[in-house]
C-alpha cells in the first residue's frame, strides 16, 4: 500500500525549474532512495514533502490527507520527521534534550500548565525523558546522553539528529544525506541503522551520494535529474538503465 | 609552487581539516576527491584565507600565506573560483571581467587589462558576445565559465576550482573540462576540488582522497582510479559485486 | 482651503520627503555592504547640521558647511573602525543593539556639547520671507536648494555606483563578499567608505534642511524610522524608489493634518512602516532571490 | 521544587537588605528599591522574549505604559456624573467602585484599582496578541523596526492626547490597597510594606518564568531561538510559541506598570518613551540575554542607581554605553563572562592533558 503519493509535483525558483513534474508513489514498509547529480532537486523534493516548502502545482498525499501547502510543524505532527543534510541540532541543549524536543507533538501542557507546574506537566516530563532515552538507546549512543551536542564528533551529531527524529515515532522518516560527511565504517553502521528502522516498520525515503550504500540498503530508487523523474526501479536495474548511467553514474567517456 | 603542512581549520568550535599535508607542483593537475561534508571546500577556502588556519602552515611561491588576508593571497597569484557560481550577478558580464583584473588595474594600465580581457574572450567566446548582460541573467554554465574567467583576469600563477561541475549538464562538464585541459597548455598550475572524481581524475596529474578532514590516501591519478576503496566510494563502480554478497 | 495653502502643503511634504529619502539612501549603502541597518543614520544628519552651525559663528556659509560634512564623514569612519570592522561574524542582534547605542552616545555626547536649544544655520539665499514664484505657487528658496542639492547627489552617486572603479569595488562587495575578497578588493574598506558615503550625504542633507526645520541634538532618531519607513516603501537598495517613496510618505504626513491632530503627524508614518512591513510578512527584502537584486 | 533553593536564598536576602536599610537608618533606600522591582518585572518578560525566545523589542516601555495608563486613566477619571446608569449602579452593587475625596475635598468616584488592574491586563494582551501576529512573523532589522514603531506609536499617542494627560501625564492616582491598610501605595508608612509586596511580585514572576523555562515550553522556546528550521521538523508550531510568549511578556509588563503607577501615584510620557524599551534592552543584555538571574541582578542593581540619581545627567549615555560595552565585548553578558568561567573552574573536575 502507498503511504505516500506524489502526484504531477512542480516547483521553481526565479525561472528555474527545480522540481518539474514529479510523480511517484512510496510504498509502505520500504527504503526508497531518490538519487540524481547535485542540484537535480533532491532537497527541494524533501522540502516540498516536510512542508518547508509549498509547491506551485501537484499533490502530496500522506494516507489519505494533502499535506502539499501545510506547514512544517503540521506535516511533522502527522508523523514525516526529517533530518537536515547539514545537520541541525539545537545549541545550548545537551544531546537528552535534543532528542526531547522529538518528543513534541506527544505533549500537551501549555505554557500555564508549565508555569504552575501542574501534576500532569511533570508526569509527561517523565514519559518524555524516558522515551527520548529509547531513541538514544535504539541509535547507540544512549552514554552521550549528558553531553553538549555541539560538543560531538560529526558522526555522533548525525546519530543525535537521527535519534530526534526517530523519537517523533514517526510514519515516515526522510533523511536527507544521512551519509554525508562521515567516513567508511561510520557510513556501513549508518547503513545497518537505516535497516533497522525499516525493520521496525518505518517507511524510509532517503537521499544520498554514496551509491554503495544506496544499492545495498534501499528497495527502490528514483533517479532524477534537473529536476525531472528519468528513471524509477529497484536497485539492479537501475544500474542498468543506459539513461542513468549516462547522467549519473558517469561510464560515459572512457 | 604551493605546499600545506599539517593544517587544521574548522569553523568556531567545530573543526573541519584534521592534519592536512599536501603539495602541488608548478604546472599540474591536482585533484582533491572526497564526500561531501570531508572538508574539500573548507581547505580550499583555508589556502585562500577566507578561512582562518587554527594551525599548519601554508608556503605559496617559497612565500608563508598562513595568515595572510585574501586581497594579499590573490595579489601573489593564487585565486579560488568557489563553489556554486559566484557571479556579481547584478552587473554586466564585462564588469564582471573587470573587477576580476582589478588588481592589474592598480599595477598596470587599461591597456593592459584590455589585453587580457581578449586573451580571456578567445577562451570563452560565448561571454564576449554577452559581455552587456547581466551575469545574474546567464545560465548556469555560462555563470561558472564566468566565474573562471573572471578568476584569470588577474593572470594568476595557481587556480583552485571548487566543484566546477556541480549542477551542470554533461555537455557544460565537458567544456569546462577542455578548459582546463587548456589552461595547463597555458603554463597554469591547477587544484581541483571535485565530486565527480572520475572525471576530475581524468584530466589531473595526481590526488588526493579527502575524508573526515583527512587526507587518507594520495597517489598518481592512475593509482587512484584503480584502487578499489577508491571506486566503491567515489567513483559508483563495482556495484554488482556489492549487491550480490 | 485655497490653492496657495495646497501647494504650501505639497511643498512642505516634498521638502521632508526628500530629506527622508536620503536617510533611505544612507540607510541602502551601509545595508548593501554590510547587511547592517545603522540605526544611527539620523545622527548623521544632526551631527551635520550642528556642526555647520557651530562652525559659521567664525567662518563663512558654505565652507561651514563643507568643513562640517569633512568633519562627520571621518565620525562616519571612525564609528566604523571602532565598532563594527573587527566584529567576526556578528549576530543581526548584536549589529541593532550596536548601532543603536551608537546612537544614544552620539546623541548624548549632542546634548552635552550643545545643550537643548533649536538652532538653524541661516537660509543660503535670502530669509524667512524671501519667496520665489513659481506659477501660482510662491516657495521658499530654500526649498529650491533642499530640492536641488539633494536631486544632485543622487545623479552623482548613481554615476558614482556606475561608472567609477571604486564604485563597482563597492557594488561587487554587496552583490558577493566573497567573491569580491576573491578579486582581490578589500571588502573592510569598502565597509569604512560605506560608512563615509552615508555620513557625507546624511551631513549635506542636514545643512541644506536645517533653516527650514532647524536641528536639535534630538533629531535623529524621528528622520532614522522614516527613513527607514521610505526605504522599504520605495523596495530597498534602489535611489530612484527611494526618492519617490520619499515624496510619497512626505506628501502623506504633510496632508495628515487634516484629518487628525498634528500631535500624530509621526504616528502616522510610522503606522505606514508597520503597515508595509505586515503587508510583505517576509520583508520586502527579505528572500533569497530578492537579495540577489540588491543594487544601489 | 527544583528552583526552592535559589528562591529561599533570594529571600533571604531581601530580608537582609531590608533589615540593613532599617539598622542603618536608611529606609529612603527602598522606595528606590521597589520602585526597581517592578521595573525589574518588566525587564524579567523581555528577558523571556528576547533571550529564550530569540525575539527582540525595542517597544516594550509601550506594554508597561499601556499598563500603567490604563490604571491611571481608570482610577483617576471621576464617574460622579454617571450615578445614574445602570452599569454604575450594577458596578457599585459589586463594590467594584471606590469613593474618595480630591483635592478639593470634592467627592469622586472611581474604578476599583482592581478592575483597572484586570482590565489593563485584557488590553494590554489584546494589543499584544493584534500586533504580535504581524510584528513576530517578521526577523532582524524588520522585527526591530516594527517594535520600535510600536513603541514610538504608543509614545506619541499619550503626548498628544488630553485624556492621557500629555506631556504632564496623569497624576493623584490612588493608592491600590488589597485591605483597608495594606497594598501598593507610596505612604512612607507603608514603605517596608511596599518593598515586601513589589518583590514578591517580582519572586512570582521569576519562579512562574523559572518553572516555564523548565519544561516542555521553555525546551521549545530555547529550540527556536536556536535552530528554527530544526523545530519545525520535530513539529514546534513556532510563530504559535513565539506570539504566546510576546503576550505573556506584554501582560507582566503591563501588571508592573500598573503597579509602579499606583506606587507612585502617577504616570508620565517618559515611561513610554524609546529610551525607556532601550534601557530594558540594554538592562536584558547587560544580564546575560538568556539569564533570568542576571536579569533580575542587572536589573535591580542599574534601576537602582539609575533612580537613585548616581548617573546623573548622563543616565541615559550610561545606558547607551552598556549596550554597546556588552555587545562589543561580552554579548553573553557580564554575569555569565566572568561568573560561569569562574564556576566551571570551581566545580568541575580538573581537565585532563
Amino acid at each position: 500500500m502507498a503511504i505516500l503519493k506524489i502526484n504531477n509535483l512542480s516547483k521553481s525558483f526565479g525561472g528555474l525549474k527545480a522540481i518539474n513534474n514529479v510523480s511517484f508513489y512510496l510504498q509502505e514498509g520500504v527504503i526508497k532512495a531518490v538519487i540524481g547529480p547535485n542540484g537535480a532537486g533532491k532537497t527541494t523534493l524533501f522540502n516540498l514533502i516536510s512542508g518547508f516548502l509549498k509547491p506551485d502545482n501537484g499533490s502530496i498525499i500522506f494516507r489519505d490527507t494533502g499535506i502539499d501547502g501545510l506547514d512544517a510543524h503540521r506535516i511533522a505532527t502527522l508523523g514525516i520527521a526529517r533530518t537536515f543534510q547539514h545537520i541541525r541540532l539545537f545549541p545550548g541543549m545537551n544531546v537528552l534534550e535534543n532528542v526531547m524536543m522529538g518528543r513534541h507533538r506527544f505533549a500537551k501542557t501549555g505554557f500555564l500548565g508549565s508555569m504552575f507546574n501542574m501534576p500532569w506537566k511533570r508526569r509527561e516530563e517523565k514519559e518524555i525523558k524516558e522515551k527520548a532515552l529509547h531513541a538514544l538507546e535504539f541509535v547507540g549512543i544512549a552514554d552521550l546522553a549528558s553531553k553538549d551536542a555541539m560538543e560531538l564528533s560529526y558522526g555522533q551529531q548525525r546519530l543525535v539528529e537521527l535519534a530526534r527524529a526517530l523519537a517523533l515515532e514517526p510514519e515516515i522518516l526522510l533523511l536527507d544525506e544521512p551519509a554525508a560527511g562521515l567516513n567508511m565504517r561510520e557510513t556501513a553502521e549508518m547503513g545497518i541503522l537505516i535497516e533497522r528502522i525499516r525493520d521496525k516498520g518505518v517507511t524510509v525515503l532517503i537521499v544520498e551520494h554514496d551509491m554503495t550504500l544506496i544499492m545495498k540498503i534501499s528497495d527502490e530508487i528514483v533517479v532524477l535529474s534537473y529536476g525531472e523523474k528519468i528513471a524509477e526501479d529497484n536497485p539492479l536495474s537501475i544500474q542498468k538503465n543506459e539513461e542513468v548511467i549516462r547522467v549519473y553514474l558517469g561510464e560515459e567517456d572512457a | 609552487m604551493l605546499r600545506i603542512v599539517n593544517l587544521e581549520s574548522g569553523y568556531g568550535r567545530l573543526k573541519v581539516l584534521r592534519r592536512v599535508s599536501l603539495h602541488v607542483n608548478p604546472g599540474e593537475i591536482v585533484t582533491i576527491i572526497g564526500a561531501n561534508g570531508a572538508g574539500k571546500s573548507t581547505l580550499l577556502k583555508t589556502i585562500s584565507g577566507l578561512v582562518k588556519a587554527t594551525s599548519g602552515e601554508v608556503v605559496f611561491d617559497k612565500r608563508d600565506i598562513t595568515s595572510l588576508a585574501t586581497e594579499k593571497i590573490v595579489s601573489m597569484g593564487c585565486v579560488l573560483v568557489p563553489e556554486g557560481r559566484q557571479v556579481f550577478s547584478t552587473m554586466t558580464v564585462k564588469e564582471n571581467l573587470l573587477l576580476g583584473a582589478y588588481l592589474r588595474f592598480k599595477k598596470a594600465g587599461s591597456r593592459r587589462v584590455d589585453k587580457e580581457m581578449e586573451r580571456v574572450y578567445s577562451i570563452f567566446p560565448k561571454l564576449k558576445e554577452r559581455h552587456k548582460q547581466l551575469a545574474g541573467t546567464l545560465s548556469g554554465g555560462e555563470q561558472q565559465m564566468l566565474a573562471i574567467a573572471r578568476a584569470l583576469m588577474s593572470d594568476p600563477k595557481l587556480i583552485m576550482m571548487d566543484e566546477p561541475s556541480m549542477g551542470l549538464a554533461p555537455v557544460i562538464v565537458k567544456e569546462i573540462l577542455n578548459i582546463i585541459a587548456q589552461l595547463r597548455q597555458q603554463g597554469k598550475t591547477v587544484l581541483l576540488v571535485e565530486q565527480n572524481a572520475k572525471m576530475a581524475l581524468s584530466i589531473s596529474d595526481r590526488g588526493y582522497v579527502l575524508e573526515t578532514g583527512r587526507i587518507v590516501l594520495q597517489g598518481s591519478s592512475e593509482e587512484l582510479l584503480e584502487n578499489r576503496d577508491v571506486q566503491r566510494a567515489y567513483l559508483g563502480r563495482d556495484l554488482d559485486s556489492e549487491i550480490k554478497l | 482651503m485655497s490653492i496657495e495653502l495646497l501647494f504650501q502643503y505639497i511643498a512642505a511634504g516634498i521638502t521632508y520627503g526628500i530629506i527622508y529619502a536620503i536617510v533611505a539612501i544612507g540607510f541602502n549603502i551601509i545595508y548593501n555592504t554590510t547587511g547592517i541597518i545603522n540605526f544611527a543614520q539620523g545622527e548623521f544628519l544632526m551631527l551635520g547640521s550642528m556642526i555647520a552651525i557651530s562652525l559659521h559663528s567664525v567662518m563663512p556659509l558654505f565652507p561651514s558647511i563643507v568643513l562640517a560634512v569633512i568633519i562627520t564623514m571621518f565620525i562616519g569612519a571612525l564609528i566604523e573602525l571602532l565598532f563594527i570592522r573587527w566584529l567576526e561574524g556578528p549576530s543581526i542582534l548584536r549589529m541593532i543593539i550596536i548601532t543603536i547605542g551608537i546612537s544614544i552616545l552620539i546623541r548624548e555626547l549632542a546634548l552635552a556639547i550643545w545643550g537643548e536649544s533649536v538652532r538653524a544655520l541661516p537660509y543660503f539665499t535670502g530669509d524667512e520671507v524671501t519667496s520665489v514664484s513659481i506659477g501660482v505657487v510662491k516657495v521658499s528658496p530654500q526649498v529650491l536648494w533642499v530640492v536641488g542639492i539633494c536631486i544632485l547627489m543622487v545623479l552623482i552617486l548613481q554615476i558614482f555606483f556606475q561608472f567609477t572603479l571604486l564604485g563597482r569595488k563597492m557594488r561587487a562587495c554587496a552583490t558577493n563578499p566573497m567573491a569580491a575578497r576573491l578579486c582581490g578588493i578589500n571588502t573592510k574598506n569598502m565597509v569604512t567608505l560605506s560608512f563615509m558615503l552615508s555620513a557625507l550625504i546624511g551631513a549635506v542633507a542636514g545643512c541644506v534642511v536645517s533653516p527650514i526645520t532647524y536641528s536639535q541634538y534630538n533629531m535623529g532618531t524621528g528622520l532614522a524610522i522614516k527613513g527607514f519607513t521610505v526605504a522599504i516603501l520605495g523596495g530597498l537598495g534602489n535611489s530612484l524608489a527611494a526618492l519617490g517613496g520619499g515624496i510619497v510618505l512626505g506628501l502623506l504626513e504633510s496632508f495628515s493634518v487634516w484629518v487628525m491632530p498634528s500631535a500624530y503627524k509621526d504616528a502616522i508614518s510610522i503606522a505606514i512602516l508597520l503597515i508595509i512591513l505586515f503587508v510583505r510578512p517576509t520583508g520586502l527584502f527579505g528572500s533569497k532571490e530578492t537579495m540577489a537584486l540588491k543594487e544601489f | 521544587m527544583k528552583h526552592f533553593y535559589k528562591i529561599a536564598l533570594l529571600v533571604i536576602v531581601l530580608i537582609g537588605l531590608q533589615v540593613a536599610v532599617t539598622v542603618t537608618d536608611r529606609v529612603y533606600y527602598l522606595t528606590q528599591l521597589t520602585m526597581a522591582g517592578y521595573y525589574t518585572m518588566a525587564v524579567l518578560g523581555l528577558a523571556l522574549l528576547m533571550g529564550y525566545a530569540g525575539q527582540i523589542s525595542l517597544g516594550h516601555a509601550g506594554f508597561f505604559a499601556i499598563g500603567g495608563y490604563t490604571s491611571a486613566v481608570l482610577t483617576t477619571f471621576n464617574l460622579l456624573p454617571y450615578s445614574h446608569t445602570l452599569l454604575f449602579r450594577f458596578l457599585d452593587t459589586l463594590h467594584l467602585l471606590q469613593r474618595r475625596e480630591d483635592l478639593y475635598g470634592e467627592l469622586i468616584v472611581n474604578v476599583n484599582p482592581l478592575i483597572a488592574m484586570v482590565l489593563a491586563i485584557v488590553i494590554s494582551a489584546v494589543i499584544a496578541y493584534v500586533i504580535g501576529i504581524p510584528v513576530l512573523k517578521l526577523k532582524g532589522h524588520y522585527l526591530a523596526m516594527a517594535t520600535l514603531g510600536f513603541g514610538i506609536i504608543v509614545y506619541r499617542v499619550v503626548l498628544g492626547t488630553p485624556v492621557f494627560g500629555e506631556a504632564d501625564g496623569i497624576s493623584e492616582v490612588p493608592p491600590f490597597l488589597f485591605f483597608s491598610n495594606f497594598g501598593i501605595s507610596g505612604d512612607m508608612d507603608l514603605r517596608i510594606q511596599n518593598y515586601y509586596i513589589a518583590w514578591a511580585f517580582v519572586v512570582l514572576v521569576l519562579f512562574l518564568l523559572m518553572n516555564l523555562l523548565d519544561s516542555r515550553v521553555g525546551r521549545a522556546l530555547r529550540a527556536i531561538h536556536g535552530a528554527e528550521d530544526a523545530s519545525k521538523s520535530v513539529g514546534v508550531n513556532t510563530s504559535d510559541y513565539k506570539l504566546k510568549t510576546f503576550v505573556l511578556s506584554a501582560v507582566i509588563a503591563s501588571m508592573a506598570g500598573v503597579c509602579l503607577t499606583h506606587f507612585n501615584g502617577g504616570i508620565g510620557p517618559s515611561e513610554a518613551s524609546v529610551m525607556k524599551s532601550i534601557r530594558y534592552v540594554a538592562i536584558v543584555a547587560a544580564g546575560g540575554m538568556a539569564s533570568l538571574w542576571g536579569t533580575m541582578f542587572m536589573s535591580t542593581f542599574l534601576n537602582f542607581m539609575s533612580l537613585r540619581g548616581y548617573f546623573g545627567s548622563y543616565d541615559d549615555a550610561v545606558f547607551g554605553g552598556i549596550l554597546i560595552l556588552i555587545m562589543l565585548f561580552a554579548p553573553e553578558g557580564i554575569l555569565s563572562l566572568s561568573f560561569r568561567r569562574l564556576f566551571s573552574k570551581l566545580f568541575s573536575p580538573a581537565e585532563d592533558g
